[in-house]
């Protein structure tokens, strides 16, 4: 970094102004007997955007602060952010690339759409059952083992699609058998300090999974053909300088590279983002689902069993995790252990965004991809950028948990 | 005799024995036929080590209801600590001019090494000094083991406090989350920051008595045995006290309910930092001590796994009490390795190295599913039974029928009517977030 | 000689004002009854005076100590204690533990054996001092209520909000929580009862509050405010629903 | 508070003790004399007298320890290739009918890749199972921690992979390697990258390095990177967390770079990842020249996992298979018998020669006596599978009195080091093309992305 000393700054200026704005908004709101709920958070990005150019506005005309108020504001620090960076360090390759930086972008894109479909398996669980299960990983894990296993050495040349289906049943099974045994008792009164339990409860789960499958598979790294190579084209068909797919990638305007691996993966989660919409908001038992989530007491008036609820949104929440993880295993090498760091995230989108928020976990998810390609993409020290990948997610977690617990649309604490 | 008593006479002689143990040692020859190698004496020390890192969990989670997943974070934090003092720090009777001189009292000199890598050979700034700047006789001295413990004790409590303010307004999940959190980014940041904490190679310490103590030499396990028996001594005497003391008295109310605790007047803020606080100190303790024992400390210990297993020998053992927790953990450290052994059954041959750790999986689960209090619990109250151990008497059904509202025996904790209950719901709810 | 202040209390939840400009004043050991029909504002302005909640503006004196900027903690170290609606027994804890809480979260120094004494005589007048070793959540909800107000009167503060205290006991534990309440009132602390059962805060309190929607819309002797129309407005509006 | 503290310092007592006298009791299936003993992980008596102080004990077995890592987060693919060598190694002997003419016992343990665990279970070797030496090793901070241990006690331990050289150079009796060092096997990268510029007209300005953070990876990746710098080669290091799945951020930033090479450091599954995502990405062994890990020659996993990965370069350790001796051959036939693998990893190879080596040397010493062991290491001349393994620079030729780095010392000076390479898909590990050195070349070197 050349001149880092301009991003120190910035960053300093944002920091300062924003801590200020933070603790002096809501006084000055209390005082004038204005609704002070978002004068603490709004107070400090709309400081940390342009500094003593939008708190003094703020504090004399002090506006009511709405979400679209908000939403500006971390764009301008977001511009900031970036122009300070790119000020800095003019030659690092997020800035002079254009390329490279689309690339990122699209990488982030696709790959943050899959971890989309795994939070949203978590935050489902969290709607229904108010928990969140630390074994959300195992069964990413365990769907990616039962389609490898499946397309690659039971059943070879079978149609991937089938051995999706088969570690949608497998996951599906094994959450509605869990949630049978050990999380339906919560509902009773026979286990004190529920949350506590759920956390360990699952934590044990996440443990033995992982464990036995290790012990079944052994552990060496195994990983699924492709599931759907792109055919070989070109566009114009001699120069491919528009579109270019050999069956590994496509490639288009000679500059945005995605690999057909990760596209599929990409693809494939958003048709299940739709077929879980039309479950969630077109069948009577996604109706259902929604109700007990928004209100367990009257929903459990108006006929709908809470208890059967509580097993399909578990099971339902295993099974979408298990379908990210079948996804996922013609794109990474797969172990008994890949679920530590694909739970990791899922719990920084699930916070992200909001826990229980549908919306939030997807857009929350399309965040940690994006977050995750510019830390790789733009950190300049070659030898760190990487190295860091898994505190980038916990990064965001800390800080989203510190400053607005609720995340991006979580119902108010 | 009573119980009271009974158990004081076998907690004593707990003690003693855990003190003699060494003498049946084969570095003092055994004891007749018993005669316990350096592997077990080695065992009895991790077990310590992992008894103080569960019951302190457990003072944290079990009594103040606060279920963090940093502990062994803090852990580390103690050992890197201690370890990175040895690395960096070194006390001198001359300023070193090449190192960063820090000037003490007299003629004394604190110098802050810089080490850069020369190919394979870590080259200080301090040995060149040695040859070109220090005057002849200048003493060198390395920063003692018990100070730089002390500092990793530091550590810890400050960063036990920092998380414990940090934490204040995260309830379970959402403290469970931020703590893994805290942990996986320190992990991060050691396996990443190689010139300093040697990465995923790992920081070597001084042992802990790098001169010997009493005749035994450096690498003796009978001093380290005796340390870390001394501390777990000394915080299981400190958990005893505080948990008996109002500390623990509040922490529990804070555990069962905040806001009610708040309203009659606990300083929630205090207890819950507090409570973070000295947890944390206790498990950097463990961590320096057991760094300087093993001689090597890499941010592997920090891995999700090392966290769930100090869980498990505390949930295993029984959460809600420093005892069982302890017990817990030296009796899983045992077991853990008491089973790397190879089963056969008939035609089945089971690999006990891969299999235990998925039976001790499920042993967690259905530990937690069926005997919450712990599998230690149900010995405790049987012996107990009869005597008039607070916590096992309310176990029997609800005292004279008379005295109790019918009406309420079916709703006990129920509101008054249909609002109150919705409200009861939400309150729940809430504390949940 | 006690005095609570409220000046001018208004709490908005998100745009939903729950509380407008609400005010009054508590001189000495009053007995007072605090209704409403649901919805009012009663659990918000108790969560308010006793700093769970901060007001969104507005000001809660006590003793000429400003108490609304304090946490609970210290409101009730100032000298204001409160039951909740639904309560909330310490339940893995003893009786006598659920005591001591409070009597030594008062004092600094103290130390458990010097509370027993005490806890013992409050569990004899509540009635349940065969209970004392009982984890909490083997209680009934009655014993369960009868053990909040017990920690009360450890907590020894000049003036006690109870919110709900009747719902759903026994007629004869209600006998029990009614002479706490006068016998305590007549040792000089100042009670705010919130209650649905009209009857009982009728004959039990001197001075009545009345809640709608936010406002208060009455302020005085009981068999007054049974008279105003806007009272009666009120509780007819909500018997339509 | 005070009737539970005492109940359960009773309870801790019981246990306690109750453990310790399990740990220590002797156990009714120790092996028996007769039998074959490839005991893995038992705990068998320390009571009985040492055996080498009587005669009627002549049967006793010689124990042999072996580290490997075989749980998580060790490397258990490693591991357990390890410790199917040794185990080989162990039946062997006793076929021949043992060490001395007593049976051999090899005690395999799970180092679980943690220095902490590494140092218990060596001190458990020596101070419970009295091993007399111990071979294997997979983790170079695992080594680094049992080094210490094995000098506390006496006891020699013979590396088969840990490369890092400091292990080697704190110059301990007790520590001998017959793995390659970490820098030497950069070296031959390096001079193989040159000669692919100099001698095959490749273009080679810039290389990229991929490394995985570990005690492995760093080291490695800074020797390369001072052996380019000296060649007048530019290098770009990039180093990752060893849990990395997604690389695709990564592989952008290389493609930026544009390099001439890539040389992948990383192990295990990470290694696979990376160069598959960056076939993926267009930039993979097939698109530009690269030098994948040598966990790629575990060839089944490798095309599983990385079905791009045709035109590898990657290093061998190890002699090729065409040249073996009569040990590799005879050592591959019953390795390939049981695993279904074609051919043996390198360190399989070499755990296997370090088990073989600590029974050559009981024999030449005659005696158990880890001293006498250590005696013998110095002076031995085994014909292993990696070929005649030596040890010249020792005590009797130091490092000092040799002029040599420290490194060397107690280190199997010429563990043959080749380049290979994939040159069809789906290639079986032990038909890929030597290319490098020329004296072992079976076929010329295909480049790839050269226009």
């Amino acid at each position: 970094m050349e001149n880092a000393a301009i991003f120190g700054w910035a960053l300093l200026w944002i920091i300062c102004w924003g801590a200020l704005g933070g603790v002096v908004t809501p006084r000055i709101y209390a005082r004038k007997d204005l609704e002070i709920s978002q004068a603490s958070f709004g107070g400090a990005v709309i400081g940390a955007a342009l500094g003593p150019f939008s708190l003094l506005p703020l504090w004399v005309a002090t506006p009511k602060i709405t979400n679209r108020l908000i939403g500006i504001a971390i764009a301008i620090v977001v511009g900031i952010f970036i122009a300070a960076f790119a000020l800095a360090d003019p030659d690092n390759l997020c800035v002079a690339n254009g390329g490279f930086v689309i690339s990122q972008l699209a990488n982030g894109i696709v790959i943050g759409i899959i971890y989309g479909l795994m939070a949203l398996g978590l935050t489902l669980i969290f709607s229904i059952l108010g928990v969140v299960s630390f074994a959300h990983g195992e069964f990413y894990m365990i769907g990616g083992m039962v389609t490898y296993f499946i397309s690659a050495k039971w059943l070879p040349g079978v149609s991937p699609l089938v051995a999706i289906l088969a570690s949608c049943i497998v996951t599906f099974a094994i959450g509605y058998l869990f949630e049978r045994i050990f999380l339906r008792p919560m509902g009773s009164g026979e286990i004190e300090r529920p949350t506590e339990y759920a956390i360990l409860v699952t934590f044990g789960l996440a443990f033995f999974l992982q464990y036995f499958t290790q012990a079944l598979t052994s552990a060496v790294p195994v990983k699924a053909q492709r599931f759907f190579p792109f055919p070989r084209a070109e566009l114009p068909a001699d120069s491919g300088a528009l579109l270019k797919m050999t069956p590994g990638n496509v490639t288009i305007f000679d500059a945005v590279s995605i690999p057909n691996p990760r596209f599929t993966a990409a693809v494939l989660a958003l048709l299940m983002l739709a077929a879980l919409l039309w479950f969630l908001y077109r069948t009577w038992v996604g109706k259902a689902l929604r109700a007990v989530s928004q209100d367990r007491q009257a929903a459990a008036v108006t006929g709908i069993n809470p208890d059967s609820m509580n097993s399909l949104a578990f099971s339902m929440g295993a099974m979408l995790a298990g379908l990210s993880g079948a996804s996922l295993v013609q794109v990474f090498s797969w172990l008994p252990q890949v679920g530590i760091p694909a739970a990791a995230r899922s719990f920084v989108i699930i916070v992200l965004g909001g826990m229980g928020s549908l919306p939030g976990a997807f857009l929350g998810g399309l965040i940690v991809g994006l977050v995750e390609a510019a830390g790789t993409g733009c950190i300049p020290d070659a030898t760190r950028a990487a190295a860091y990948i898994p505190a980038y997610g916990m990064v965001i977690l800390t800080l989203v948990l510190l400053l607005k617990p609720t995340g991006l649309f979580g119902r108010e604490l | 005799m009573n119980p009271t008593a009974l158990f004081r006479v076998a907690g004593a002689a707990a003690v003693v024995i855990l003190l003699l143990i060494p003498l049946a040692s084969s570095e003092l020859g055994g004891l007749g036929p018993l005669v316990l190698s350096g592997y077990v004496m080695h065992l009895a020390i991790t077990a310590f080590f992992y008894a103080i890192l569960a019951s302190s969990w457990s003072l944290l989670a079990g009594y103040a209801g606060q279920f963090s997943f940093g502990h062994m974070a803090f852990m580390a934090i103690g050992g890197y600590t201690s370890g990175l003092i040895g690395k960096f720090i070194r006390f001198t009777t001359a300023p070193s001019e090449l190192c960063t001189d820090i000037p003490l009292f007299g003629s004394w000199w604190l110098v802050v090494l810089n080490i850069r890598r020369v190919g394979t050979i870590d080259e200080s700034c301090l040995d060149m000094a040695k040859t070109e700047t220090l005057p002849a006789g200048t003493l060198i001295v390395f920063p003692p083991v018990w100070a730089s413990i002390a500092m990793g004790l530091v550590m810890g409590a400050t960063f036990g406090l920092l998380v414990g303010w940090l934490v204040l307004r995260l309830r379970s999940t959402y403290l469970a989350l931020f703590t893994i959190g805290f942990s996986e980014i320190l992990r991060a940041s050691i396996s990443a920051e190689i010139p300093i904490t040697e990465g995923q190679s790992g920081l070597e310490l001084v042992p802990l008595f790098p001169a010997g103590l009493l005749g035994f030499s450096s690498t003796s396990k009978i001093p380290p045995y005796y340390a870390m028996l001394l501390l777990f001594l000394v915080a299981m005497a400190m958990m005893t006290w505080l948990a008996g003391s109002r500390f623990g008295l509040f922490i529990r109310a804070i555990r069962e309910d905040e806001e009610a605790a708040a309203a009659l007047g606990v300083n929630i803020v205090r207890y819950k930092v507090l409570v973070f606080v000295i947890t944390s100190t206790l498990a950097a303790a463990a961590g320096a001590l057991q760094g300087h024992y093993i001689g090597i400390i890499t941010p592997n210990t920090l891995i999700i796994l090392q966290m769930s297993l100090v869980i498990a020998m505390a949930v295993i053992g029984g959460l809600e009490n420093i005892y069982t927790a302890s017990v817990g953990a030296i009796v899983i450290t045992f077991m853990l390795e008491l089973l790397r052994t190879n089963i056969t059954i008939g035609p089945l041959h089971i690999d006990m190295t891969l299999w235990r750790l998925v039976f001790f999986g499920l042993l967690l689960m259905l530990t937690l599913r069926f005997q919450r209090n712990g599998l230690l619990y149900p010995i405790l109250e049987r012996i107990s039974r009869g005597g008039v151990a607070a916590e096992t008497v309310s176990i029997r059904a609800a005292p004279d029928e008379d005295e109790v509202d019918v009406e309420d025996e079916e709703h006990p904790p129920s509101g008054p009517d249909e609002n109150a209950d919705a409200e009861a719901v939400n309150d729940h709810a809430e504390s949940d977030r | 000689m006690l005095n609570l202040t409220a000046n001018n209390i208004f709490k908005n939840f998100g745009g939903l004002e729950v509380l407008k400009d609400v005010s009054f004043t508590v001189e000495g050991p009053e007995l007072i009854g605090l209704i409403g029909p649901n919805g009012a504002g009663k659990t918000t302005l108790t969560n308010i005076l006793d700093g769970a909640l901060k007001p969104s503006s507005g000001t809660v004196y006590m003793n000429g100590e400003r108490i609304d900027t304090r946490p609970p903690y210290g409101v009730a170290r100032a000298g204001l204690g409160r039951t909740f609606q639904v309560t909330r027994a310490f339940r893995r804890m003893t009786v006598l533990e659920n005591l001591l809480i409070p009597a030594m979260a008062m004092r600094a120094t103290a130390r458990q054996r010097d509370f027993e004494k005490k806890a013992q005589d409050v569990l004899e007048f509540l009635t349940i001092a065969h209970l004392r070793n009982e984890y909490a959540r083997a209680l009934s909800g009655g014993q369960q209520k009868l053990l909040e107000l017990g920690r009360l009167l450890m907590l020894d503060p000049q003036m006690i909000i109870l919110d709900e205290p009747f719902a759903g006991v026994h007629p004869r534990l209600m006998e029990v929580i009614y002479r706490y309440i006068t016998e305590t009132n007549a040792q000089g602390k100042a009670f705010i009862i919130i209650s649905h059962d009209m009857d009982t805060i009728f004959t039990l309190s001197r001075r009545l509050l009345v809640l709608n929607y936010g406002d208060l819309i009455a302020d005085g002797d009981p068999a007054v405010v049974r008279e105003d129309p806007l009272v009666k407005a009120a509780y007819l509006g909500e018997d339509e629903e | 508070m005070n009737r539970s503290r005492t109940l359960i310092w009773s309870a801790i007592a019981l246990t306690l003790l109750a453990l310790l006298l399990a740990a220590c009791a002797p156990q009714a299936e120790t092996v028996g004399e007769a039998e074959p003993a490839a005991q893995e992980e038992a705990a068998p008596a320390p009571t009985e007298a040492p055996a080498e102080e009587s005669d009627d004990m002549a049967m006793e077995p010689v124990k042999i320890g072996a580290l490997a890592p075989l749980s998580a987060p060790g490397a258990v693919v490693g591991g357990e290739a390890m410790r199917e060598a040794m185990l080989i190694a162990a039946e062997e002997l006793n076929e021949r009918g043992g060490i001395m003419g007593r049976p051999v016992e090899l005690i395999i343990v799970d180092t679980e890749g943690l220095p902490e665990r590494g140092t218990a279970v060596v001190e458990r070797l020596i101070n419970q199972d009295g091993v007399v030496g111990i071979g294997g090793g997979y983790h170079s901070s695992v080594g680094v921690a049992a080094k210490e241990v094995a000098r506390d006690n006496g006891v020699p331990i013979v590396f088969a992979e840990t490369w890092n050289d400091t292990i080697t150079s704190v110059q301990y009796d007790e520590i001998f390697r017959i793995a390659p060092l970490s820098s030497e096997v950069s070296t031959v990268d390096v001079k193989f990258m040159q000669w692919l510029r100099d001698e095959n007209g490749m273009k080679l300005e810039k290389v990229v390095i991929l490394t995985e953070n570990t005690d492995y990876g760093i080291p490695a990746a800074e020797n390369t990177t001072a052996l380019l710098d000296e060649a007048g080669i530019a290098s770009v290091t990039f180093s990752v967390d060893i849990g990395t799945q997604d690389f695709a951020g990564i592989i952008e930033r290389v493609k930026a770079e544009s390099p001439d090479l890539i040389v992948t450091l990383a192990t295990g599954e990470a290694s696979y990842n990376f160069t598959q995502q960056a076939a993926d990405a267009g930039i993979g062994p097939q698109d530009v020249p690269t030098m994948c890990n040598q966990v790629s020659l575990v060839s089944d996993a490798f095309w599983t996992n990385v079905p791009d990965g045709n035109h590898c370069y990657v290093r061998r350790i190890g002699l090729p298979q065409q040249l073996y001796n009569d040990v590799a051959q005879a050592l591959v036939a019953e390795y390939s018998a049981r695993t279904g693998k074609d051919d043996i990893e390198s360190y399989a190879m070499a755990s296997y020669d370090s088990i073989m080596l600590i029974a050559q040397a009981i024999e030449d010493a005659g005696s158990t006596d880890p001293s006498d062991i250590i005696d013998a290491l110095e002076n031995i001349n085994h014909m292993g599978a990696l070929g005649p393994i030596t040890f010249p620079i020792n005590r009797s030729n130091t490092p000092e009195q040799a002029g040599v780095d420290p490194k060397w010392w107690h280190q199997f000076p010429d563990p043959a080091i080749t380049i290979v390479q994939y040159q069809e898909e789906g290639q079986d590990a032990t038909e890929t093309t030597v290319v490098y050195p020329v004296i072992y070349q079976t076929g010329a070197p295909i480049i790839v992305g050269q226009e």
